[in-house]
């Protein structure tokens, strides 16, 4: 279990999240909605230690960290260690086969034998359809493509949390509809996933939890039957401007 | 004679070798771009003053060490004990000699004023007044030029200056004779003439140089050139060099 | 003809024995200099990191804005005046070729510094993001993910330092190495032809650079099966 | 100390009459060069065309992998040599400060072209389309458009060249020019302290230098008001 | 009006547009539909000679280029005045203003004074919602107002058809509905317009007329109501796709 208690960030003048209080369940989907620039990616960011918030609780399966205190390295290691951070822009190494992409964290961080991690590599890279790709080089994936290979990277280090910042917003909606298929396949399996998106169908379907998040705050935080069909005049807005109902 | 002199020179004392750069060995400074004072042959260093220090080093009993380089660094590696003794063709000024020493000459130079044989104006020294004149810099022939009133244009390379003077882009350069002679013993000198300065300018005498914290090693030297004077080999190798002989006074 | 290949021996004698050597170990340890001086410039530590970072900034400026050939000089003639007890009691005296190569190996890691900082700063910070998500400590990350990036795209601009510095080899004259310019031009004391030397020295450098842009051409070509996101 | 003031008039007097108008004036010629020479190799038109851009692939060849010293010598000794019947029956025979300025701006048009043309060819490629479908001639785009673009980027390897440019002057004096290097030389000659005229000379030169990154700067800083696309 | 006859245009093997044949009505919305890769931005490039087919016949009101010959510059300059392109990532000049940036056309291609240029340039933004950005740099502005100030810029130029690619495919929802309803806003004045979209909502509002591209062929041309209500097995299928109907 992933709890946050009063957290507080800033970038400069802008308070970006503020006093914020969620706990993210094992072994469930939750899926962060918002407007563009409401504190989505700095709250999902701050999970990985990619942001640093200046106070608040970060409590993950019990070991507190106080984050008011400067955070040992040690620490901030553990858990990047235990989630995984999927990028808008897949973030791939562009001077490394996607197979050496996906071995690189289990070789280098968890110390695996390489052999054990190459095989690895290449189930994970079955599941998420690319089998057969290999010793290709990320630029020459398509975009849904290197998403996939970004996928099964994370996968790779058996990680609790995996984390996904807009995973597919780089994406046409063909190759979006890629992703999101697999995607939907790792949710099946009872992962814990955090997902920022923009596309409510997917939300819909894959959410089992919804967190909505306006101007650095928690506006709502609850399942997504309550979401979609909420009568909070905002949310409303929200989700109508998401799906071009009122062009 | 000869081997009476080696003698003489060496000596018993060899207090002078802890002024030695190198343990046993004599390291001679000089640029080995000027022929014939040095210069490469086949893939040799080569020249009268390459010559006069094996010579040299023969006569005090250590091996001779050549270090060839550039003008400035001559001076500049001297200064910070870089080398024992500098052959290459300078003359002593009273400005140099408060900061470095002097051993005994072995050579004369005279002076000629070089330039186009269908040149009418330059016969004299005094004629040189507002022309333009080719010299390298930190040469002697450079002071005497400045001295007498030309505008000097820096250039260090006897050929080159040779030919700033045949494309006309400058009117003469004050040299040694020597110099000029050993250029025409293989190059067409028709379209050049020289004019002998050596009755307006005296002879100056070219001396090796060396540290001035190194006084038993400048005695050393300076006897060695004595003994080379008296045996006839500086005699032998000027008129191997230049086919004269210029180490005479007069 | 015939009368300009029989100097051919002597002048690549002199490039074997001193301008390729000095030139290609030079250019070694200036890259080696480069990485870790670009490495402490980048580095975000505090403290006592400020005054070594102050220190690699002073020396990346002063061989920057200073002529190479001052720089020969200091080394070779001046560091013989720098007399410290204990240490060196009677002057630093380096020996021609090691003066020539600390000298040019500097020189060069100044100005590769700048080259390998850029090619750094250059990479996407998405990059160090996805190194960190992995659990790779900076060392890790900039290792084995970085660094390989930022090599990469400063091929061109180091193969340019290194041209340069193969042509600078020439300063070596000066403190009394015989490199292969000093030898064209010891030759033309005695031919009297320093145009002829001096051209066909400047062939012999133009076929070594050549070939340098070459390997050039071949390894951007090795590194480039991907392309920089 | 006073010693050495003694020995400034004269060393600033020679960089400021020789070694800046040398440096200021070969650079603005060599970037009209380079901008000219980068023009034509990244033209797509046919034909005579292509033996024009050979020609210049040559002159940056040869000037880049060549020793400048060799360049200057060949322009100023060599050229008088070079009798064309009709233009110029006595030979091309340059005074020494136009023979400095043309072999300066070659060179270093021959580096600066490739620095623009690598900006050029690196501007993306929709700034072209954005122009052409705005109807403007490749002319029009290059010269509102892309060559703005580009010229904003090359600013800092620009300076870099006239960096090295500046302390490269100091290889005319092989052509006879008393600029502040040879007086440098000329005083060393007299005082036999070569050694502290180069660092006194070292430091005109990082002073001027150092004046040029602050330019470099400030055209960094007023040009990057927006970020390229 | 706008004509295509016989349109072929191959990129090495790849033969991206066969035997295309399509007219574009004037003070008409054609919205341009198809899967990635099928051609569809090679089809709207080739109206702007960004791209040059190499056989067929190009009718621009009555006068006819033969595409088998070369076209003379002339012939290209004239078209490309009376045709826009809008591109999906702006290509806004980064190094000039705004209204700089809106005023270049008009003034060195079309010759217009100065002044009347800019002050046609500051109605054009007053249009498309950003009054007062005017001497902004485009590095300031958002997505979403980079894309209005491109539109704006091909306004600028008074052409005959706006051709528009994918131009909202880079913007987060939010800032894509900016630019949706700046396009409707244009639409209503029967300008003609070609754009190609993934959006099916915006499409359907939109659209006078539909062309769906497969392959380097057109399989559709017709109404959007015969469009968006086919019995076309493959047309229903990509319309959901595009709609995440079958994650
Ligand atoms: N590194 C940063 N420096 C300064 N401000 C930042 C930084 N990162 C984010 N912000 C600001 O913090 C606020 C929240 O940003 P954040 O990226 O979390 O929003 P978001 O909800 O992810 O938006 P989007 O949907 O556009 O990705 C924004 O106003 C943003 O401008
Ligand atoms: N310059 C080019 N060189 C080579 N192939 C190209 C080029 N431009 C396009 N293609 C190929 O032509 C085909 C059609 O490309 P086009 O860009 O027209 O597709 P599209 O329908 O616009 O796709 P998308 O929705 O992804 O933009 C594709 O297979 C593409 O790879
Ligand atoms: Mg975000
Ligand atoms: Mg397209």
């Amino acid at each position: 279990m992933l709890k946050l208690t009063n957290i507080n960030k800033t970038f400069g003048d802008h308070h970006a999240l503020k006093d914020i209080n969620v706990t993210f369940n094992e072994h469930a989907t939750t899926v962060i909605l918002g407007p563009s620039g409401s504190g989505k990616s700095t709250l999902l960011r701050s999970l990985n230690f990619l942001e640093q918030p200046e106070s608040g609780l970060y409590d993950f399966d019990g070991t507190i960290l106080d984050l008011n205190k400067p955070v040992a390295d040690k620490d901030i290691f553990r858990i990047r260690r235990e989630t995984e951070m999927v990028f808008q822009n897949y973030n791939l190494f562009p001077h490394l086969t996607i197979v050496k992409n996906i071995t690189e964290g289990p070789v280098q961080v968890l110390k695996q034998n390489k052999a054990t991690a190459t095989e690895k590599a290449h189930e994970l890279l079955a599941k998420v359809g690319l089998a057969g790709n290999e010793n290709k080089f990320p630029s020459q994936l398509s975009g849904g493509q290197a998403q996939r290979v970004a996928i099964a990277r994370s996968l790779a280090m058996d990680p609790k949390y995996i984390l996904l910042d807009e995973p597919t917003s780089a994406l046409d909606p063909e190759l979006e509809l890629e992703v999101l298929k697999v995607l939907v396949e790792i949710a099946k399996e009872k992962r814990s996933m955090i997902i920022v998106t923009h596309n409510m169908a997917f939300a819909q379907k894959i959410a089992d939890k919804i967190i909505f998040v306006e101007n650095g705050e928690i506006l709502f935080d609850g399942s997504k039957e309550t979401f979609f069909h909420s009568d909070n005049q905002r949310i409303n807005d929200f989700i109508s401007a998401m799906t071009f109902t009122d062009i | 004679g000869c081997a009476n002199g080696g003698k003489n020179a060496t000596g018993k004392d060899t207090n002078y070798k802890s002024e030695l750069v190198k343990r046993g060995s004599l390291t001679i400074g000089l640029e080995g771009t000027f022929a014939p004072y040095s210069y490469r042959d086949n893939g040799k260093l080569t020249g009268f003053e390459v010559e006069l220090g094996q010579d040299i080093a023969k006569k005090i009993g250590v091996k001779p060490v050549f270090v060839p380089t550039k003008w400035d660094s001559l001076i500049a590696g001297l200064g910070s004990g870089r080398y024992d003794v500098i052959l290459n063709n300078i003359n002593k000024t009273p400005q140099r000699a408060k900061v470095y020493a002097f051993a005994d000459p072995y050579i004369y130079s005279r002076y000629v004023l070089i330039s186009r044989s269908d040149e009418k104006g330059l016969k004299t020294l005094a004629s040189i007044k507002g022309k333009k004149l080719v010299e390298g810099t930190g040469t002697d022939n450079f002071n005497v030029a400045t001295k007498y009133g030309a505008t000097v244009v820096p250039n260090g390379d006897f050929p080159t200056a040779l030919g700033l003077i045949r494309q006309d882009r400058v009117a003469a350069t004050i040299n040694s004779r020597e110099a000029f002679l050993a250029y025409a013993k293989s190059n067409p000198t028709s379209d050049l003439k020289y004019v002998d300065l050596s009755k307006t300018l005296a002879p100056t005498a070219v001396q090796p140089m060396l540290n001035k914290q190194s006084p038993k090693l400048l005695a050393k030297v300076s006897a060695a050139i004595k003994e080379l004077r008296q045996d006839g080999t500086l005699t032998k190798l000027s008129e191997k060099y230049f086919g004269s002989d210029i180490t005479k006074a007069n | 003809m015939q009368n300009v290949l029989q100097y051919l021996p002597q002048l690549l004698g002199a490039a074997f024995k001193y301008t390729i050597p000095i030139a290609v170990i030079s250019f070694v340890i200036g890259i080696v200099i480069a990485l870790i001086t670009a490495l402490i410039r980048i580095s975000n530590k505090r403290g006592v990191m400020l005054v070594v970072k102050a220190i690699f900034r002073f020396y990346v400026w002063i061989f920057r804005t200073t002529p190479l050939l001052v720089q020969l000089f200091i080394v070779y003639f001046g560091l013989p005046y720098l007399k410290i007890a204990g240490i060196a009691p009677d002057g630093i005296k380096l020996v021609p070729f090691t003066a020539g190569i600390l000298t040019f190996s500097l020189n060069t890691g100044a100005y590769c510094s700048e080259t390998i900082r850029a090619a750094i700063i250059a990479i996407p910070k998405g990059q160090w993001e996805a190194a960190s998500t992995l659990g790779m400590t900076r060392r890790q990350a900039l290792q084995r993910i970085i660094l390989p990036q930022a090599l990469r795209t400063s091929v061109p601009p180091l193969a340019n330092s290194f041209i340069s510095l193969v042509k600078d080899t020439s300063l070596a004259a000066s403190i009394t190495i015989i490199e292969l310019f000093e030898v064209s031009q010891q030759i033309a004391a005695a031919n009297f032809q320093p145009l002829l030397m001096y051209s066909l020295v400047a062939l012999i450098y133009a076929v070594f650079c050549t070939v340098l842009t070459f390997i050039q051409g071949y390894l951007e070509k090795i590194t480039s099966r991907y392309t920089i996101a």
